[in-house]
Parts: structure tokens; C-alpha cells; sequence
């Protein structure tokens, strides 16, 4: 490799060794919590930098968007009690006990084979057949389809998990009227992009889960300045938003198991399109409860 | 190109002292801005070298949601002083 | 040396890192900040593990795709229990008064 | 195959209705769960004609394709997740103290059992990674069906989880970097005894541990665990422990490199002693009821790290029997004494010990459950708990050199013994003749005895049980 490669790949790692750094030993919390958006941000690049652009869409949504709403969110109900533990001693002698470890799986992990691994390359000569052509979203809604209804499913269940919790009201100063209009021409743009991605996803990075994150981040956008419509628990047409995905995707295995096809196993003259209606309910779902994951009180989600 | 994007990494590196020396929340706020618009320039000369037109839908991302995180501070934190 | 293993062992550090602040903290915002880096290192490792071929492994990306939406969602729920039990808590100790 | 995935869809297509429509709640997930034990054990006949079913899922071949597998020992889990599901669900809805008709205790508690299911049936190290996160976050959400108190106890399990699913996940990625496989079979076929072999399965085994609340890494459960809901605590005592076992133990015995298996036996079967000890211990000198039982739950866990530890150290899969036995009948006899003890618990409104006395007087039937359940955990014959320690016992009197384990597994006898009389002792104490006796609840009363009737009746069919697990559990 070229020096300047090393240079590079060097600056990308020291960024992010400081930044973890600093979001783990800030004595302020607040300081933490910027730090750990900033990794965020980071991690994006290096995901880039690694060849793997559908996971710096992904970190880019999470780690720009939903992450530091949530965090700071969290600031503002749980007071900064800015220490870490006690005993003086007790940092600098665990940290001599890690950089053993390290060096112990540096060890260990250094003569893994180069090379792609197996599964990898079927899953590049099975494309063909998926019904899609690009690989990542081919994995995701094909060959691993099974994970990625029961990822859909964990994003349910925190919000379900959600519900059971008496919250801290959350209201928020009238708006600034620039933030106002900021947000007016924002939010919109993030469904268009969000949509975009979706149906993207098919042939280049991109897909369901992308895209929630970031029509999420849309609603969370409209929700801080007060402009978002309540989405109660209570009305049928917000669970039904939220439970579509999943049940789709679960009639979906169903109906395929039941007319002999086996359990998840698209015919192909079919796969196409049910893998469309998967991602859109899918991603109907995620967006929906993503934002109320990071954004609603209990009012809106207990009753 | 490289090199450029390295220098572009090194001013990311300098804002990090600002987040940690401050000395106000706005400071610190305006590193996270410069975060963004950093980690979107990178994105964006990624995507023209590695011919990863992806790159900039991700390089959009970020340019549109570091807006989110800077509203969300503004709506959280506005009435407190902590630091 | 090449640049993925030069990624993996940043990401073995990570989440060495991470659980090491885990261990430091008590704080929720904190330990869930911790676990996070660390799963930022898992992902490293998987990502790194990914690219070593000459394209990069469409499995493990997906898999970190999964990963990444599983820990929002865990997270996003622990730092609002956090947030329900501070309130808990402050409301208990108003009743105590 | 079918029959398998019906009883793993049900539960779940119906926690989606019910969420959806929210009428009939407790009804839709009571006869969903009904029809689902009805296809599980469908599933469980099947299996008897056709001994290992697998399904690749999506129909692709492997190493690509995620594999499920059905043996007549997931078959029996099944089966007893769907049973137990259902005996607490009845309990939920009928006692008094129960979460109500209405509550989100019910697709939650779907959701559980169709994750387990998914977990049984799965041979997929990542896929399995996804259900146990799923299991965590249905689990911490039951947790805090019971409010504000529980809220602590649910955020240090959460925690704790969190952290122990990615060490599992690091060490999937490493056997995945090394073998370029995540389906069992697979792995099993190309593992080698390297370094990153030993490295990634030691952070696996870490993590499941400490999901599954094996000693030393059990100090999240009495807490969480005791805090739940009544019918929670069952749950989660009887199953969602089991599961991070259950892969523990195929790892385990399929991947790991012989050396360093027998290394870790050693290892598991000391902890074990410890734990059969300690949790005896603790549970001895808690002043409260729930807790008592939950520090039970650590010591009985010490009985399967033994079976596992020795089962490694000395590579017999036959112990495999022995291990499930305890599973199957510590399930059964724990969601009884869960049930007893909450129904005592909210009857007399009071979370002490020291509530219940006079209890076999005033609550007889849930006093008799508890009783009951606590033979089967001591190990009285001729219970499920006997039977398992039965056949654990008889290799070790076998040979001088094993008689340590032997004496080992004798004491926590002796303790667990301790335990269960500390409770049946104080029941028995009698009432001040003026003490007005508190309302009861009869029909809950009975409902907390039925599983320990059924851990008993486990003893009259003991013979084919041992056959179907000896079977189902050396693939």
C-alpha cells in the first residue's frame, strides 16, 4: 500500500480510537454525548471506506439522525452526574488488563484467512435468482429473510416493551421561527430521500430498514418543533401501521410454506414483487415505530 | 484525492478540541457541525474516487439530518446551562 | 499488515474499550454509550472480516444491517427506561416529603 | 416439518391480532397457544417415524440457506414451551392477581413463546443471535408489566444482556472469519483447534452465561426475577433461561475442539458445584418469598452446568438425557413454586418470607403446590427432578474417581432440601387462633398445582422420556 493509503486508513483510526475515547472517559456527560454522535458520524466513513456503502447509509441515518436525538433526549430527563466509579486505581489497572487482552485476540484473529468466506460467495452466485440485484438487499429479504422478520420484529417489541413504561412528559419551548421553516422544507425531503432509497434498494444500496431510519428522522425533525400530528397507540390506523410489516412478512412465510413452496422460499416468477410489498410494509413499520421508539410520552402510547 | 480527504480528516481532528475544551454548549455544537459538513465532503470525494455513486445518497443523509440533531439540542437543552 | 486487519484490531480495541467503560460507569447514558462503542466494535470486526476478498461480503454486510437495527431499537428502549426510572425515582422521593 | 412451523406462527400471528384489534385478548392468545401445543405435539408424533427433520429455510442449499432442525428433543421443548405458555396463561387470566384481560401480558407472552420456538428449531449461529436479542427485550418488557419498582431491576438485566449479546455476536464473527459458515452442521464438519476457535467460542460461552444466569454470572436474575409479575417470573424462570442453554450446549458439543471442551467441562461442573451451593444459600438467608424461589432457580442451574461440565470433560453425549431431564422438570416444578409463591404473595400482601405462616391452614391447596414442587427440586423420587438426578448419578457411583461430583450434587440436595422446608416449615407454624384468614382464590390455588402434578406424572412415563430425549439429543 501507498503511504498516502496508510496515511488515510491511519487518521480514519486515530478519529476514531479519540473519539470512543472521549465519548467513554468525558467527565461531562454532555461532552460524552457529543463525542458519541461524532463516532457515529465516523463509523460512516469507515463503513464507506471498507467497501460496504448500504451500512454508511444505515450509520449515516442512525448515527446523524435518530442516535443523537435519542441521547440527547435522554440528557434532558436524567441529570448529569458527571463521574466515573470511584477507586483512582481502578481505570489505569483494568487498563493494563485490556491492553493484554487485545494483544491475547490480536494474537488469536491474526492468521485468518484473506479471502471471501463461503457463504459470501454463494450468496454473489445465487443473486441471479433472488428476484433482486443487489446482493446485500438479496440477503436481507431472500436468503437470510428469517433474521430480517425477526429484526422487524425487535424493533416491535422495544416499542411494545415502550408502552409498559410510565414516561417523563416531553414538551418542548415554542419553536424559533427560522427552525420552523427549517424543518418545514426538511422533513419532506427526508420521505423523498427515504423513498428514494427504498426503491433503490433493489439494485444499489439501499432498502427497507435504510429508509425507515430516515423518514423516522423526518417525523422526529417535525415532532421537536411541535409541527409532527400525534400518533396514538389508540387509533387503529397508527397499530395497523406498525404492526403491517411484520405481519405481512410473517403470511407471507405462511402462505409460502402452506402452498409448497417452503417456509420463506419466494417462486421466482413472484419474488420481485413480494419482495417489494415486504420492503414497503416493512418499512411502513419501522419508520413509524422508530420514531415513536425515540420520540412519544406516555400519553400518546399508553392507553 | 487521498491526501485531500486526509486533510479533511485533520481539520475533523482539530474541531475535536473544541468539543473538549468548549468552552460553551455552542461550541461544542458547532463542532458536531463541522462533523457534518466534514464527514459529507469526505462521503462525497469517496463516492467520486471509488466510483460509489451510494456514497452520496450517504453524503445527503448527513447533510440532512445534522440539522435534526442540531434542532434537537436547541429544543432539549435550550433552557438549561450545565457547562 | 494490510488495511483490514489494521480495522479488525481497531475493532477487537473498541470493544475491549467499550466493555471497560461498562465496567467504569454507573451512569445509564453512560453504560449504554459504552455498549454501543462496543457494539461499533463488533461491527468493525465484521465489516473488516467482510472486506477481505476482492469484493466485499454481502452476508456479513447484511448481517451488520441487522445487527445495527437491533441495537437501536435495544438501545433506544434502555435510555428511555433509564429516563422512566429516573422519574420514578425523583417521584418517589417526593413522596417521601 | 409443517406442523412445527404452525406452532411456531400461531403465537405470533396471533399477538399481532390481538394487538391490532384488542378484543377478546386473553381468549385469542389462550386458544392460539392451545392450538399451538396441538401442532407441537403433531410435531412430536411426526418425529417419532422420522427421527431428524431438517428444513432449509427459503430453499436454498446450505451454506447459504438458514437451517432449522427438528429431533424429538426440540420437538419435546416445543412442547413444553406451548404447555407451560398455556398453564400460566390460564393462571393470568383466571386468578384474581393475575395482569387482566386486557394487558399487554398476553402478545407479549406470545412473542416469548414463539421466539423460543424459533430458538429450538434454529441451527443458525446468527439467526440465533437475533432471537436471543428477541427474547431479551420480550423478556425486559414483561419485567416491567409490574411498574415503576421493577423498572430498576429491568434496566440492569437489559444491560447486562446487551453487553452479553455482543460478545456472543464477536465470537460468531470470528468462526465466521475463520470458516466462512454460521449453520452448525458446518462448522461442526470444518472446526479445527485454533487460537481464534478457542477465543471466539470462550467469548460465546461468555455470553450465554451470562444470559443464561449460570454461576458466576447470575447476579441480574434473583432481581429481576423476583420483581416480575407472578406469572412472569414463571415464564421466565422456567424457559427463557433454557434457551441460552440450549445453545450453549449444541455449541458446545458440535464445534468446540475436544481439548478445550473437557478445559471448559472441568470449569462448568466446578461452577455448578458452586452454584448448587451459593444459590442454596442465598436462597436460605433472603427474607423475601419471591426471591427465595429465584435464588432456587441459580442453584437448580447448577445442576445443568454440572451435567454440561461433565458431560464435556468426559465427551459422553448420553448425559445429554440427563441435562434436558432437568430442564424439562426443573420448568415444570419452577413455574408451580412461581405461581404458589405469587398467589401467597398478593393473598397475604406481603413480599416476607414470613407472610406465609400458618399458610397450610389458610392457602392449602398453593402450600401443596409449592410442597410439590419443591420435591421435585430437591429430587424426591419418583419426580422428574429424581429421574434426571438419577441418571446423572448413576456414572458418577460408577467409578471412585467421580464420587467428588457425586458428593457435590448430594450437598446441594441437601441444601435445596433446606430451602424448600424453610418455607413448608414456616407454613405449618399455626395462626393465632384470632387472625381473620385473608380471602383465597381456589381456582388459582389449583392452577399453581397442576405443573407440579405434571412433574410428578413425568416419573410414569419415564421410560419412553428417557428414550425421546436419548434419542432427539445425540444427533
Amino acid at each position: 500500500m501507498a503511504v498516502v493509503d496508510w496515511v488515510y486508513d491511519g487518521l480514519l483510526a486515530l478519529l476514531v480510537l479519540g473519539l470512543a475515547a472521549g465519548a467513554l472517559y468525558s467527565l461531562s456527560l454532555y461532552r460524552a454525548v457529543v463525542f458519541y454522535i461524532a463516532l457515529g458520524l465516523v463509523l460512516a466513513l469507515v463503513w464507506a471506506r471498507l467497501g460496504a456503502p448500504d451500512l454508511a447509509l444505515a450509520e449515516a441515518a442512525i448515527g446523524a439522525g435518530l442516535t443523537g436525538v435519542l441521547l440527547l433526549s435522554a440528557l434532558k430527563h436524567q441529570p448529569n452526574k458527571a463521574r466515573l466509579m470511584g477507586w483512582p486505581w481502578l481505570p489505569g489497572l483494568t487498563g493494563i488488563a485490556i491492553l493484554l487482552l487485545l494483544i491475547m485476540m490480536v494474537k488469536a484473529v491474526w492468521g485468518l484467512p484473506q479471502g471471501m468466506a463461503a457463504v459470501g460467495q454463494a450468496a454473489l452466485l445465487a443473486v441471479p435468482e433472488s428476484g433482486v440485484e443487489h446482493p446485500v438487499t438479496a440477503v436481507l429479504l431472500n436468503f437470510r429473510a428469517w433474521d430480517t422478520l425477526l429484526e422487524v420484529l425487535v424493533v416491535l417489541l422495544a416499542l411494545l416493551a415502550l408502552r409498559q413504561l410510565t414516561l417523563p412528559d416531553e414538551t418542548f419551548p415554542d419553536a424559533w421561527p427560522l427552525l420552523l421553516a427549517w424543518s418545514r422544507l426538511l422533513a419532506p425531503l427526508s420521505l423523498l430521500l427515504g423513498i428514494y432509497l427504498l426503491w433503490r434498494g433493489a439494485d444499489a444500496p439501499g432498502g427497507a430498514f435504510q429508509s425507515g431510519a430516515l423518514i423516522a428522522a423526518g417525523l422526529l425533525m417535525l415532532r421537536l418543533v411541535g409541527l409532527s400530528p400525534a400518533l396514538p397507540w389508540s387509533r387503529f390506523g397508527v397499530r395497523l401501521s406498525i404492526l403491517i410489516g411484520p405481519t405481512i412478512f410473517l403470511l407471507a412465510a405462511m402462505a409460502t410454506a402452506s402452498l409448497g413452496a417452503g417456509w420463506l422460499a419466494f417462486p421466482p416468477d413472484w419474488s420481485k414483487a413480494l419482495i417489494l410489498l415486504i420492503e414497503v410494509a416493512a418499512t411502513t413499520s419501522i419508520a413509524i415505530s422508530l420514531a415513536l421508539l425515540v420520540g412519544s410520552d406516555s400519553r400518546e402510547l399508553n392507553q | 484525492m487521498l491526501w485531500l480527504i486526509s486533510l479533511l480528516l485533520l481539520t475533523v481532528m482539530a474541531s475535536m478540541v473544541r468539543v473538549v475544551v468548549g468552552p460553551t454548549r455552542a461550541d461544542r455544537l458547532l463542532a458536531i457541525q463541522l462533523f457534518g459538513t466534514a464527514g459529507t465532503a469526505v462521503l462525497l470525494m469517496m463516492a467520486y474516487l471509488w466510483g460509489q455513486p451510494a456514497l452520496i445518497d450517504a453524503a445527503l443523509i448527513i447533510a440532512l439530518l445534522a440539522a435534526v440533531i442540531t434542532s434537537a439540542l436547541v429544543q432539549f437543552l435550550r433552557r438549561e446551562h450545565h457547562d | 499488515m494490510t488495511e483490514f486487519q489494521l480495522f479488525l484490531g481497531l475493532g477487537l480495541l473498541l470493544f475491549l474499550l467499550g466493555v471497560h467503560g461498562l465496567v467504569l460507569s454507573e451512569h445509564t447514558i453512560r453504560r449504554l454509550i459504552a455498549i454501543n462503542v462496543s457494539g461499533g466494535g463488533v461491527f468493525l470486526v465484521m465489516v473488516s472480516l467482510a472486506s477481505r476478498g476482492d469484493s466485499v461480503d454481502p452476508v456479513m454486510q447484511a448481517l451488520v444491517v441487522t445487527g445495527l437495527v437491533v441495537a437501536v431499537s435495544a438501545t433506544a428502549f434502555a435510555l428511555r427506561l433509564g429516563s422512566a426510572l429516573t422519574r420514578a425515582e425523583s417521584s418517589d422521593r417526593e413522596g417521601d416529603h | 416439518m409443517n406442523w412445527a412451523l404452525l406452532s411456531l406462527a400461531l403465537p405470533l400471528l396471533s399477538a399481532f391480532w390481538v394487538l391490532l384489534v384488542r378484543r377478546a385478548v386473553s381468549e385469542t392468545i389462550l386458544f392460539a397457544t392451545l392450538v399451538s401445543l396441538t401442532a407441537a405435539l403433531a410435531a412430536f408424533y411426526q418425529v417419532q417415524s422420522d427421527p431428524v427433520q431438517t428444513l432449509l429455510l427459503g430453499d436454498w442449499t446450505l451454506p447459504l440457506a438458514i437451517r432449522f432442525e427438528l429431533t424429538s428433543l426440540n420437538a419435546l421443548l416445543m412442547v413444553l414451551t406451548a404447555t407451560i405458555h398455556f398453564l400460566v396463561g390460564l393462571y393470568n387470566r383466571f386468578s384474581r392477581h393475575g395482569s387482566g384481560r386486557y394487558s399487554d401480558y398476553w402478545p407479549l407472552s406470545a412473542v416469548l413463546h414463539s421466539a423460543l420456538v424459533a430458538l429450538w428449531l434454529s441451527r443458525d449461529l446468527f439467526n440465533w443471535y437475533v432471537t436471543l436479542e428477541l427474547l431479551t427485550l420480550v423478556a425486559v418488557a414483561l419485567v416491567t408489566l409490574s411498574g415503576p419498582k421493577a423498572y430498576r431491576a429491568a434496566l440492569g438485566y437489559l444491560v447486562l444482556s446487551l453487553i452479553a449479546s455482543l460478545f456472543y455476536l464477536l465470537g460468531v464473527a470470528l468462526l465466521y472469519g475463520e470458516y466462512g459458515v454460521l449453520d452448525l452442521d458446518r462448522l461442526s464438519a470444518l472446526a479445527v483447534d485454533s487460537a481464534n476457535t478457542r477465543l471466539a467460542l470462550l467469548l460465546m460461552v461468555l455470553g450465554l452465561m451470562l444470559k443464561a444466569a449460570l454461576w458466576p454470572l447470575y447476579l441480574w436474575l434473583p432481581d429481576a426475577h423476583a420483581n416480575a409479575p407472578t406469572a412472569v417470573s414463571a415464564l421466565l424462570s422456567a424457559l427463557v433461561v433454557k434457551g441460552p442453554l440450549f445453545i450453549l450446549w449444541l455449541t458446545l458439543t458440535q464445534i468446540a475442539p475436544v481439548e478445550f471442551a473437557q478445559q471448559l467441562g472441568l470449569i462448568f461442573a466446578l461452577f455448578g458445584s458452586v452454584a448448587l451451593l451459593s444459590g442454596a444459600w442465598s436462597a436460605l438467608r433472603t427474607p423475601y418469598l419471591k426471591t427465595l424461589v429465584a435464588y432456587s432457580t441459580v442453584a437448580q442451574l447448577g445442576y445443568a452446568l454440572i451435567t454440561l461440565g461433565l458431560l464435556l470433560r468426559w465427551q459422553t453425549p448420553e448425559l445429554a438425557t440427563a441435562l434436558w431431564l432437568f430442564v424439562i422438570a426443573h420448568a415444570l416444578a419452577k413455574v408451580s413454586a412461581f405461581l404458589a409463591a405469587g398467589e401467597m404473595q398478593a393473598t397475604f400482601g406481603s413480599k416476607e418470607l414470613i407472610a406465609v405462616r400458618g399458610a397450610s391452614q389458610s392457602m392449602p391447596l398453593a402450600m401443596f403446590a409449592f410442597a410439590v414442587a419443591g420435591g421435585s427440586l430437591i429430587g424426591l423420587p419418583p419426580s422428574g427432578g429424581f429421574l434426571a438426578k438419577w441418571i446423572l448419578l448413576q456414572p458418577l457411583f460408577a467409578e471412585p474417581a467421580h464420587w467428588p461430583w457425586a458428593l457435590a450434587i448430594l450437598l446441594g440436595t441437601l441444601a435445596s432440601a433446606a430451602y424448600v422446608f424453610r418455607v413448608v416449615a414456616l407454613a405449618f407454624d399455626r395462626y393465632d387462633v384470632e387472625t381473620e384468614l385473608p380471602q383465597t382464590d381456589a381456582l388459582a390455588q389449583w392452577l399453581s398445582l397442576l405443573p407440579a402434578l405434571v412433574v410428578w406424572g413425568l416419573a410414569l412415563i419415564s421410560q419412553p422420556l428417557m428414550l425421546w430425549l436419548s434419542t432427539g439429543a445425540n444427533p
